[in-house]
């Protein structure tokens, strides 16, 4: 589809929000709380923030909830009956405040979900979401999307990028159907779009390396002793899997009550220690270290190779969240 | 068949993981007679149980504890291959053993079976209903659940002490230490007071046979200080008891006796010049006096005073030193200290008696006001020809003899809102005795008994209580009394006849004995805790069932003797005496013992973990029975690789203390796991 | 700060110890624990108010121990934690050396945990007033409504075990919550798991806990985990007297006086 | 709508409060079927982990009893259970978890009448506060979901 631009005022927004809440969607948007910014369930318009570069927590959980229920059971002596829930239908779901990262991240989490099982649950999530992405103004030091092939003012996964003015409206890039039908169903607060070059509005985001001369060095760097000595302070706990936007790891659980029970896939992380342990003891990934090489050549060696899409947006998220403060972006630039 | 979200969820997992597919329970539901079916639908239980997942065979039946019932479950083991059983019937601290020993004749390792408590848990406390019902099939239901995560243990092979203690040194305590000695095994026998005896050593005759107390105890007594398998430490009390069944390390503390036992010859010189002279005899319940060193009656084993410290002038002031330079032998000791001896033995026999309640709490009775007022066992002394007054009936007030004489009755038992609530058992027979000893030694005197009922009960018993009545002439008078106050120098006895239509009747009497309750001991409580044993409300021992294990305390190797359980008269202490002894003769007569493998362990994990113990030994300071220590995991080198906890399997009691408290719950405990508590907690709340 | 820096350098050259583990520059103005081999990377060492990471905590990790014996900078919290493991059996006198530094970055050396022990008594842990009031506000809730009060603070948990790798005491190879025979807690980050998930780890700090807040400051959610042991840690001075980490082996837990508060005892 | 009935669990030592429970029985006094007991060998052994997993299983009532303080056939696992349920209260009153569904009670081999009063008065205070929906809800995040 041709990209469509508009204006929509300051007020309008409000509007078009409140419209997407009449009509039954469920909108998650970026609101304050404590020390940290986190995407909510939001319903009203003035508890969003737009104060935050990103928000601690990433935006997957629309589609990849922490906690998926993906079959429940109910046992008897007899016969044990299974009831399905891809067979489920799912909430319209609005991403209000999502950053041109956030929305890049939908296209190698959509790829893991569809790479060799096309998983029927996600899928139907997927479908069922819109994204309305706002470019970044603001940056920080822990920012790289510039050096994976993304930007602040990117629109690849969006349906509608917003971009602040310097009049405080915005321009409205419609990028998909979706995205279309939104402005349709709402075409009194779309206006014609205006003078002002969105770049002018965009934070500079500094690029650090270049992603494919860091996938080839990483073909060679299995055997280095630089995993080590970066993951050093690791603690091993799971923050950077989980606030990251790409990471799609879970496990399987099982939860029973006599004899009913559901299957869930929880998230998980490549740097708990038990992630990898077998049942007889051996633990193919025994140190820390290992565990950080397979997270950095994960995102920048595998899943580039098998999709072409790098892991990481290079939002910062998992900087940001560190307990221990490794930076993702020391270690890449560091090899 | 739906399409599934995802390959990997479809496995066969959901039939394989939980262990209950491996299982195949059998539940008996035990009609116990009608004690259970009256209440709860057994039909149903049993037809409920068989529904659940595991249970491969549930049944009903009149009685599971009989042979036929056993039967049936060992055949159901054989038939059907159970890995596991329930039986729901009473409770298990009655009938566990019984069913395990079945489930092991049959096959199956006793360990294996559980048992549902259908009958003191559900239909004794509860009405017939569905609801009671409905609890019957989820208790049952619980006990499935847990017995899946049973596993089969082996019983632990402990060594044996073949050395007793005995604890009192009364008829109780003399009995059973000559049948454990005469059986061929030490004992160590105990006793607080500076001579054994007891309170037999202070009675007069004993009914029904009035045969003189004294001449068929002290043969006992001098046996016991004569018997080279016994040694016999008087003046001596139980500190500390630690270990268990076998293996008790018994801590004694052998109070000063101010004297140098070895060199004291038990001439007496030292008594009869102690300047101090006064003190109310103990023995003569204080109708006759004592000096500060003596020997509490002329009978005493052993036959040495001790000195009493508290009354002592040295002690109290400083100087005297009478016996010292008196002793021919020079065996006073004023600088001895108590000292603690420990021992190790493998049984204890707890036979610490009873003691008799003060009557102050029924002022009507004026006892304490009035000094012609006394107790039963006041009484016994009077009576005794080796008491104050030679056994001559004579009131403590003025040496005269009574001529009319009231008894009364349950002063302070049966009495639950100034006494206490259950009957002494021994006061309607000793009254009769008094009264008739009372009518043997004063001619002419008249003797009237208040009584509520007369409980005589026991070979011989009502013969002779009809010998009082008819042959002696004591007046029984069936009723309470309401006052007894002094008039003119007389007793004014105000009480009721009930069986003459309630009249009201007042005896002018010149003496008035009580029967004062038997209560426990002071600082039964204490021992008991001391000993880790069990008692009732009114700190009597308890035993660990109350028909078939009379003798027995719920700790193992702790017997009972004696009126320290319950009041009892002579024959039946000496009968329960002798029943601990044959306990102890048992216990004694294996090499080892097998004991229950209730114990807790560390677990152990494949390398590189080893285990999941981190080695905090929080568990080992939380442990009551110091049974956890450290391992030291190494390569085969010998180099320590890890340093864990350990338990001590011989020590280990399993409270399970440390496993609620480990906190990697490395530590589990066999019989009571995590597994299994875990799983009746979920079973009992989900009975969909 | 200079004294810090020599002796840390001192006690690499001479192979006391092989590694320092201490504080230095983070990303943007945080800043991160190093770890130093060399004398010559002692002058990274920075002490100042920002270095609030618990950096016992790498004591009992296997990687680290594996560097040989450490030295570690240790300002109050830090040496709390030390006591603390100490008592747990976790750590030896002669497994480390300790490189005490006062709120004013002053080294302070210490020859024995006794001596840290000494240290500390001047040290005690006291809550700040202004969670003492935070704590005494939630406690005054309605029952139902600090129930939703925690329902909701605990909600956007994830189950990242940040709180958990931060903590010096959680230093189980298998933690509870990894044990599924049985499933003691559920795993899942719904709110009965979470629930569960920060009620056991609670349990398991009372009368360890030292107050450090590394738990808190490690929480990528920002959620108030440390009040929960915070609240305990009243409880503990209220039930059992004034508290403190200390060699005594004696854990709130795991000893007992028979005259310990029951009023809520039938 | 049928009156409401509690769901509770008791959990209690094998020594003291099983034996009175049993003691119960054999004196027949009678007591409401809501209370179901779980054997355990000492207060000791009462993992907190049990009591909240009841509660999460739908248990709107818990009773844990044990041997009175000196009884304890282990000597002192009551001792230590006692700390940990002042501990334990102490943190689930924090969280909001009513306390008063938990009742804590010595009952001795020889307290069968006290047993059923214990069981009684539980069972009507559970009544009177209702069941526990406030946990329920928590436990059944599940079911709720399936419902969106």
């Amino acid at each position: 589809m041709q990209t469509e631009n508009y204006t929509i005022r300051k007020a309008s927004l409000e509007k078009l929000f409140n419209n997407l809440v009449e009509k039954g969607k469920t909108v998650y948007a970026p609101k304050a709380k404590g020390k940290v910014v986190l995407f909510e369930n939001v319903e009203r318009f003035d508890e969003i923030t737009e104060d935050y570069i990103v928000t601690t927590n990433s935006a997957k959980s629309v589609v990849f909830p922490r906690v998926e229920e993906v079959f429940s059971y109910k046992k008897t002596k007899e016969k044990t009956e299974i009831s399905d829930a891809s067979a489920n239908s799912f909430p319209d779901v609005v991403l209000w405040g999502s950053r041109p990262c956030d929305a890049a991240a939908f296209i190698p989490l959509t790829n893991t979900f569809n790479r060799d099982y096309t998983d029927i649950i996600y899928n139907k999530r997927f479908e069922k979401i819109l994204i309305l992405t706002f470019s970044c103004s603001k940056c920080d030091e822990y920012c790289f999307c510039t050096s994976v092939n993304s930007g602040t003012g990117n629109t690849a996964g969006s349906d509608i990028l917003f971009t602040k003015l310097s009049t405080g409206d915005f321009l409205a890039e419609v990028i998909t159907e979706k995205g279309k039908l939104l402005v349709e169903e709402n075409s009194s607060l779309f206006e014609a779009k205006p003078a002002e070059s969105k770049e002018q509005n965009l934070a500079n985001v500094k690029t650090y390396f270049n992603h494919e001369e860091v996938q080839s060095k990483l073909q060679n760097l299995f055997e280095n002793p630089v995993w080590d000595e970066k993951s050093r302070a690791c603690l091993g706990c799971g923050s950077c899997a989980f606030v990251c936007p790409v990471c799609s790891c879970f496990d399987i659980q099982d939860e029973s009550h006599g004899g009913n029970g559901s299957r869930l896939r929880c998230w998980d992380s490549c740097g708990f220690s038990l992630f990898t342990l077998h049942t007889s003891g051996h633990n193919p990934r025994e140190t820390q270290g290992a565990r950080w090489r397979q997270r950095i050549l994960h995102k920048f060696l595998y899943m580039p190779d098998q999709s072409k899409v790098a892991g990481c947006v290079g939002c910062g998220r998992c900087s940001r969240a560190c307990p221990a403060d490794i930076n993702i972006l020391d270690t890449v630039t560091s090899l | 068949m739906p399409e599934f979200s995802g390959i990997l969820f479809l496995s066969t997992s959901l039939l394989t993981v939980k262990p209950s597919c491996m299982s195949k329970i059998g539940v008996f539901i035990c009609h116990c007679g009608e004690n259970i079916s009256a209440t709860v639908d057994v039909v149903k239980v049993a037809e409920e149980a068989g529904k659940l997942e595991g249970v491969a065979f549930s049944t009903d039946y009149k009685y599971m504890c009989s042979d036929p019932g056993q039967t049936l479950i060992k055949q159901a083991i054989k038939d059907k291959g159970l890995t596991g059983v329930v039986v729901a019937a009473c409770s298990p601290r009655m009938h566990e053993p019984t069913f395990r020993k079945a489930c092991a004749e049959a096959g199956l390792n006793p360990y294996m079976c559980e048992m549902s408590n259908l009958r003191e848990h559900c239909s004794w406390v509860h009405d017939k209903s569905d609801a009671t019902t409905q609890k019957a099939i989820d208790l049952v239901r619980t006990l499935v659940e847990k017995v899946k995560h049973n596993k089969p243990l082996y019983n632990i092979k402990v060594p044996v002490t073949k050395t007793a203690l005995v604890i009192g040194g009364g008829i109780a305590g003399i009995q059973a230490s000559l049948d454990i000695a005469n059986a061929g095994h030490k004992v160590v026998l105990i006793e607080k007071d500076p001579s054994i005896g007891g309170h037999m050593s202070q009675l007069s005759e004993t009914f029904p046979t009035l045969d003189c107390s004294q001449c068929i105890l002290t043969p006992r007594m001098v046996e016991v200080a004569q018997h080279p398998n016994i040694t016999l430490l008087t003046y001596a009390e139980l500190e500390k008891l630690e270990g268990f069944i076998g293996n008790f390390k018994a801590t004694i503390r052998k109070k000063a006796k101010s004297i140098d036992e070895k060199l004291c010859t038990g001439c007496g010189l030292c008594t009869t010049k102690c300047p101090t002279k006064k003190i109310p005899s103990e023995f003569n319940t204080g109708l006759g006096f004592r000096p500060a060193i003596y020997v509490p009656f002329p009978q005493a084993v052993p036959n040495k005073p001790v000195i009493d410290k508290l009354n002592c002038q040295y002690y109290l002031k400083g100087k005297c030193k009478v016996c010292e330079k008196l002793c021919p032998t020079g065996a006073i000791r004023f600088d001895q200290e108590d000292e603690l001896v420990e021992m190790e033995v493998g049984a204890v026999v707890a036979a610490t008696g009873f003691n008799v309640m003060e009557p102050s709490g029924f002022p009507e009775y004026g006892y304490g006001k009035y000094k012609d007022v006394i107790t039963g066992l006041q009484f016994e002394r009077l009576a005794s020809a080796s008491g104050p007054t030679l056994g001559e009936i004579r009131r403590p007030s003025d040496g005269k003899i009574p001529q009319k004489i009231v008894f009364i009755a349950c002063a302070g038992s049966r009495d639950p809102a100034k006494g206490i609530p259950y009957c002494s058992k021994i006061c309607c027979m000793y009254t009769a005795k008094h009264a008739m000893l009372y009518q043997h030694k004063v001619h002419g005197g008249e003797s009237y008994i208040f009584y509520m009922d007369i409980r005589a009960g026991g070979k011989n018993y009502e013969e002779f209580t009809r010998r009082a009545i008819v042959e002696d002439e004591v007046n029984y008078i069936r009723g309470r009394v309401s006052k007894v106050y002094e008039e003119n120098g007389k007793l004014i006895v105000k009480g009721v006849d009930t069986l003459l239509n309630a009249k009201p009747v007042e005896i002018e009497a010149d003496m008035v004995v009580l029967a004062s309750a038997a209560i426990a001991n002071p600082g039964s409580e204490e021992l008991a805790q001391r000993m880790h044993i069990s008692y009732d409300a009114y700190n009597f021992f308890s035993e660990a069932h109350p028909k078939l294990k009379p003798v027995e305390t719920n700790t193992a190797g702790i017997f009972l003797a004696g009126a320290c359980q319950a009041p009892k008269d002579i024959p039946e202490t000496v009968s329960q005496a002798s029943g601990a002894a044959a306990k102890v003769a048992i216990l004694f007569s294996q090499n080892e013992l097998s004991r229950e493998p209730v114990v807790a362990v560390v677990n152990r994990s494949p390398a590189p973990l080893y285990s999941t113990c981190v080695g905090c030994f929080m568990c080992a300071t939380a442990c009551p029975y110091q049974a956890i220590s450290e391992k030291l995991i190494t390569d085969r080198k010998g180099n320590v690789i890890k340093r864990v906890a350990k338990v001590n399997p011989g020590l280990c009691q399993g409270c399970g203390t440390c496993v609620a408290f480990c906190r990697s719950k490395s530590i589990d405990i066999d019989g009571y796991s995590n597994e299994q508590m875990y799983s009746e907690v979920m079973a009992l709340l989900n009975n969909d | 700060m200079n004294e810090l820096i020599k002796k840390a350098a001192e006690l690499l050259e001479s192979n006391v110890v092989q590694i320092v583990i201490g504080y230095g520059k983070g990303s943007a103005e945080r800043t991160r624990t190093i770890f130093i081999t060399e004398a010559s990377g002692c002058d990274q060492l920075i002490f100042d108010s920002r270095c609030i990471q618990n950096l016992a905590v790498y004591l009992t990790k296997a990687e680290i121990k594996k560097l040989g014996k450490p030295a570690i900078v240790a300002p109050v919290p830090v040496l709390r934690s030390i006591l603390q493991l100490a008592s747990e059996n976790q750590l030896t006198e002669d497994g480390l050396v300790v490189l005490g530094v006062t709120p004013e970055s002053t080294l302070i050396e210490f020859e024995s945990f006794a001596a840290i022990e000494t240290y500390l008594a001047s040290h005690k842990i006291e809550i700040d007033e202004k969670y003492q009031k935070i704590i005494e506000g939630i406690k005054s809730m309605p029952v139902e409504e600090r129930f939703a009060y925690w329902v909701k603070e605990l909600e956007p948990c994830f189950k990242c075990y940040a709180c958990r790798a931060a903590c010096p005491l959680c230093y189980c190879t298998r933690c509870t919550v990894e044990n599924n025979q049985p499933q003691w807690i559920k795993s899942a980050s719904h709110p009965l798991g979470n629930l569960e998930w920060h009620v056991m780890r609670a349990m398991h700090h009372a009368g360890r806990c030292t107050d450090c807040d590394a738990c808190y400051e490690a929480c990528p959610m920002g959620i108030p985990i440390h009040l929960l042991t915070k609240s305990m840690l009243q409880d503990v001075t209220e039930n059992f007297g004034p508290y403190g980490p200390s060699l005594n082996k004696d854990n709130t837990l795991s000893s007992f006086k028979p005259e310990d508060k029951e009023s809520f005892i039938k | 709508m049928t009156e409401f009935e509690p769901k509770i669990v008791a959990f209690v030592c094998n020594w003291c409060t099983y034996a009175g429970a049993d003691l119960t029985g054999t004196s027949r006094i009678k007591y409401a079927t809501n209370v179901k007991i779980i054997r355990f060998p000492c207060t000791g052994r009462i993992d907190f982990m049990l009591l909240l997993k009841a509660f999460g299983e739908g248990a709107d009532g818990i009773i844990v009893s044990g041997c009175h303080p000196n009884d304890c056939h282990y000597t002192s696992g009551n001792f230590h259970a006692r700390r940990r349920w002042i501990m334990f209260r102490g943190l689930l009153d924090m969280l909001g978890i009513d306390v008063r569904r938990i009742q804590y009670s010595w009952v001795s081999a020889a307290e069968g009448a006290k047993w059923a009063d214990i069981v009684n008065t539980t069972v009507n205070a559970i009544r009177d506060l209702g069941p526990y929906t406030d946990y329920a809800k928590v436990a059944g995040y599940l079911e709720k979901e399936a419902e969106v």
